[in-house]
């Protein structure tokens, strides 16, 4: 870490996002975490909860002293940073906050998929994180809001074709289909999330009317219809988008389409075809990683194009993001503290 | 990293080594080594004595 | 096994349905089998391929020297029944077949989806398996033809609204989106279905294209959109569809639909909505199994239905389907050999 | 089942093993079961919390208000049975216990691996349940004591060579390296069994000191040393025991011993070398079944005897041996109830 | 990569180990990989082979055309490199092999553990990769013999106590019961390693008689009887082994001694009991990284010693062991290139 | 279930007992034990003799 390294906390240090910030963090060259919350474990090192973090020499502290730092980095449920805000602009100059409390532009989107919004007034200042979306908006910005796991992969699936005009608030019907690997739940899972019933499932758990419609509608402009499913993987989250554009594409209107939007972006790669075993995106060629797998198909037949589209929940759908985003807003190099490519081979990660 | 926290330091009780613990922890509280990852109760504060804390097999086990 | 057991041979004996069905078989009182065939294990015992059969006391022989028996149920690739079919008639009053050689009522859509049919002129002698379609053709049927089992998990779970009349020939897009586990590629798996590359996978493997839209079509009389990933189970095919109705249908419409096609049926259940882990069709509740389960939702704000369908690719989607129809064909109880219920709890079966 | 059937009541029927017993009991010939007790899910369904048995026409009732019935099973944890076993036989003539709160036979030994005993009039009447150790003590018993999952894999693996008189009292070490699935835990896990936490492990659990160490020494007469693993699977127990007998013993020493042991045995088999995928014992083989298996290997350079012993342990190592013992106890078929053969292939189980 | 980096090319660059010592190359300061070789994927992208890679801009090459470079890693199947150690030289000034061909130090041991050996003449310039036991040989040496990963997990956990005293020659038995990951059996699998069949299992794979054996016996002087199974994880090889010292030994004695062995070791922790959920060592929490973990417990009862070790069977087992060789033998920083600290939550990776 | 099929007896070079096995076995020809699942070899076939087969540990191991 360099010398002028700016100093950063993680509010929720035992959770898993905010395990996944602090093994970034720990590993970035201009940060330096000088606090790590937690009250349930409040005193306890942070390589008791997380074991590939034994090295570091840091123990939780309690979320009610908060340290001043550059970067305070809030990776608790929904509810507490908006009730929290004004202490964390107290403790911090940026808040990165990684709960959806300020994802969405507008107070009324709360009133519907949430329950509502206390801190409403925090809402316009709020930057979405995802640069590959909103990146002329971060440099400078002082409250980032990550996305939701699954928002972020159908986003990056679909933002293409909505660029290239193929997509549109006016063009038929866009089925996303996700699957999801069992850490997106967190920390703190319930029965449903035991080995023995959580293993080798295909299940249903947001049949219709999942919260991160709302981001995506936000953010796309395109009402999806959206189901997720979890499945046996611990990180990862895969969306499949069937969209039927209005007027026929070809395979290279989406080669051009997908190029245009990725080409230079650090973190996108389009995986689409070819040969060996891994010919479209998979959240195993991802996992730990800030990458983004996509790729697409076309069904002749009926004028579908089927997009796939990968990420690490834990990283590219939240943690990883999030140091991005914050990478930007602070005029870094936006792979800083990224750069980890992965494992081959790797199992369920 | 954590060199402007108020630490104390204290003898490991297993392995005799110096470690440094929270300033804040209280008689009684239980922490873990940094050396061992033990968990440690906080005996007395002024010296500071930490002892081995009996394990709880149920929080874990199968 | 009664005293008046119809004789039965597999063919392809050492393959995964195959071995499916000598276990179904074995503990079948109505059928005694007499041959098990297999080209590579010729004389070795049937308990060495399959170590749950290792009670039975049959060895393998050469396909080659057909027994003469009542039914023979061949569980070979594509493409071995259609030029064996005289052969095997030869040799069984009663022929079932596991593959696609007789699954489509036309030549012409051998032509279209796979490499042409070398015996056009079974075709119309062959009945689909599948009782909850075509439970009435199979009384007395000598040739049936067992369904794919991704097509199986999406006839069970769309026939209801088709039926009903929710859908139809002209009723906008139905996107089908399939998980399936590892066996079903068979015994004989590559590269990408060794254990390190096929762990943890959400992996398109058949992003469009995939034959079983034209046993779905023909059976259902609707062009689906279909896809088809990998994911880590090595038992279970999960068919998530998403339809979009012309007319609005209540839930009350749902649960008429499926009742109707289903309350009597012996293998089908319709799980949807509920309390507790199990509130949709899964896979691992129906391992091992020949029970199917479905179940919907209603998205409310774009009018789509959205319907699971869980079935085991081995038993429902393929030997204990076969062993139902030929239930069906010789007049035996419908659930003969298959009263199998599952297991709770079980990881990834 | 029968018109003359035993009537059956279930205590803890929302666990794993009630779970398991209520599959067993409801395909059972001789049994009727009558009542399955929760306190969490009174008056819901048994198919909600138990899927595979959707099927079942039974609701959870108060274990308070216990029926009168032939046979009382309960799975309860530790320490509820010796409180209410005066309860217990009130309301039925025979109870089958399957926790260890009857399974040794001296107060003692509660006092030392457990927290004493409240009922210790009832030890003497005890009798263990496994049939292949303790069959001449179950007819007419009317308090049958389920086995350890863990104990009965290893009990199973080194009786053969204790009653060879290749192992004993002073022969040596021998070590027990066991590997168990995530059922073992129960249905209510902690934060270390959650699907995150818990998949993929190799996990020391109890590197010594295992109460089932008890149970091993009071039945096989042998003092061993004893670890247990977690690994990913959810059914099933392993034991791999590392004997060094005093006298060299041969190959064919073991096959006399084992085939003299268990040749007879209607649920053992006997797997060692061969050829194909499934050479020595494996729970994946037995998953769902009664079935042991145990297999040998023998090093010559250090006369090491190698036992390998795989069982199910939510049946062979726990249900499935409770009700054998009850089948045995009350005369009926031995295997009435437990035919099932299991599965191939199939992933975890 | 620094501006005067060893150039380094890797012989079986298709492979799992070859695959992970690109992974580690790419992005190691002071290595350019210039070469990588494969018979099979000629003239394809790296990539193709290891999704993680797809970024390096590299294609196979025949393993017969070597480019001149400072260091060739050999990470080909027994038997390759002692055919072909002269081209080696030829090609390079530093030859880093992975396989067992230049392990052991005797001609003789080849002979009886293997097929005997073709260029013996080279066996006595080789030196042990694994630092933790030779590191002082390192410095300088031209001819590297990468340690097996089975026999590096045990020694790296059993060498404390036999450099403390508690354990030698002449010191009863030593059981090492080992459980591993997939991945160990290389790319090439076959039916045992599909995924149908190798998913969920407790596999006996080496009973006995497993060549890393050797290994052990010639660099710990200690003779321990072995056994190996297969689990199901991808990476990951678990060594736990029961040990009976002569001398009582306290815990204390036992920090003691892994305190004196590996507190200034760079890769090495010792996870010894303790709060959460990762109490002692496991392949999870050292997945994809260089680390060993090792912890301890004793057996009051029988004076055993247990001892726990884990390591990534692709990292410190192989690739990540042989370019820590290679950074001691150049003078490179030991941890350069292997700085990546693992995930939590991480599922079966 | 086979009664109908030709089958021959002979002796488990393991156990000892008395084994059936398919009538069309040849000389040198693999067959498992139905006892101990061992692979053996049709060593001649009037008498017949079985013998244990050479394990193939590379078809399997890992
Ligand atoms: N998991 C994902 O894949 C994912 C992806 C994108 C976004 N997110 C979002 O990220 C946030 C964290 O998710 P997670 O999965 O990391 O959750 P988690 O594992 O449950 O962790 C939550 C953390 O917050 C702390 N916490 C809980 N309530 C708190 C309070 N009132 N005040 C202070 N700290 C509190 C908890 O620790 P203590 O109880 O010890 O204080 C814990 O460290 C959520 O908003 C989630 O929606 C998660
Ligand atoms: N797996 C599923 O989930 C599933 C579901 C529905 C339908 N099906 C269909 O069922 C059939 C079998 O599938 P599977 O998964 O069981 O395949 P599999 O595991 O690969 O088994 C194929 C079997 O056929 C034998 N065989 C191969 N070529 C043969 C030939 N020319 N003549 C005679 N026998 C031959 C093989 O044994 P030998 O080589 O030893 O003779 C083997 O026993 C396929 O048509 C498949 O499409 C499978
Ligand atoms: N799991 C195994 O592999 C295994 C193997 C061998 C033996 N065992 C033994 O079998 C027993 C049950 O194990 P399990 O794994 O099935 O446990 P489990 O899944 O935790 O189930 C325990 C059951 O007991 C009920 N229960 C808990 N406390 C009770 C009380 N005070 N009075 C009445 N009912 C109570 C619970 O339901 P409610 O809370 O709803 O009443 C639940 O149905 C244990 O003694 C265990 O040691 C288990
Ligand atoms: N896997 C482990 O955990 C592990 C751990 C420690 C040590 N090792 C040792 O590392 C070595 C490699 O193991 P692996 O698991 O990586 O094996 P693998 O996945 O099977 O890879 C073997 C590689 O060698 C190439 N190859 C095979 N024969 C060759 C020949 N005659 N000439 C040149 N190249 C040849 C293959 O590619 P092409 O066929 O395309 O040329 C392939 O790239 C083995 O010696 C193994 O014992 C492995
Ligand atoms: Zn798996
Ligand atoms: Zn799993």
């Amino acid at each position: 870490m360099t010398d002028d390294a700016y100093t950063a906390s993680v509010v929720g240090g035992t959770g898993f996002t905010g395990g996944e910030l602090l093994r970034i963090l720990a590993g970035h060259p201009d940060f330096e975490v000088v606090q790590a919350t937690s009250r349930s474990a409040d005193n306890m090192t942070v390589g008791r909860s997380h074991p590939n973090l034994r090295g570091l020499d840091l123990r939780f502290s309690d979320p009610d002293d908060l340290e001043s730092v550059d970067v305070l980095f809030a990776a608790t449920p929904h509810g507490v940073s908006m009730e929290r805000i004004d202490e964390f602009f107290e403790a911090a100059d940026t808040v990165v906050d990684l709960s959806a409390d300020f994802r969405l532009p507008e107070a009324d989107a709360y009133d519907e998929w949430y329950d509502g919004h206390e801190s409403p007034e925090y809402l316009e200042r709020a930057e979405y994180a995802l640069p590959e979306l909103n990146r002329e908006n971060l440099p400078g910005a002082d409250l980032i809001a990550g996305g939701g796991c699954n928002a972020t992969a159908t986003i990056l699936g679909l933002k293409p074709l909505v660029d290239a005009g193929a997509l549109g608030p006016d063009v038929g019907e866009v089925v996303v289909d996700v699957k999801v690997g069992s850490s997106e739940g967190g920390a703190g899972g319930g029965a449903a999330s035991s080995h023995p019933e959580r293993s080798g499932v295909v299940r249903p758990y947001a049949p219709t009317g999942h919260r991160h419609e709302a981001e995506i509608e936000a953010y796309l402009g395109l009402s999806v219809s959206f189901t997720v499913h979890a499945v046996d993987m611990v990180r990862g989250a895969s969306a499949t988008c069937h969209a039927f554009p209005d007027e026929p594409v070809s395979k290279g209107d989406l080669w051009g389409a997908y190029r245009d939007a990725y080409a230079d972006e650090p973190f996108m790669r389009i995986v689409s075809g070819g040969g060996g075993v891994y010919r479209y995106p998979e959240p195993k060629s991802v996992a730990g990683t800030n990458h983004g797998e996509v790729g697409f198909e076309l069904d002749p037949g009926n004028r579908r194009v089927v997009v796939f589209s990968a990420i690490d929940n834990m990283t590219k759908g939240s943690a990883g993001q999030a140091v991005h985003a914050a990478n930007v807003a602070l005029g870094l190099p936006e792979t800083a503290g990224l750069e980890f490519d992965g494992l081959h081979p790797v199992g369920s990660p | 990293m954590t060199s402007d926290t108020d630490t104390l330091t204290a003898e490991d009780p297993i392995t005799g080594e110096e470690i440094e613990i929270p300033a804040d922890v209280e008689v009684g509280e239980i922490i873990d080594s940094p050396v061992t990852g033990t968990e440690l109760e906080v005996i007395s504060l002024d010296p500071v004595v930490l002892e081995e804390a009996p394990e709880l097999e149920e929080d874990w086990g199968e």
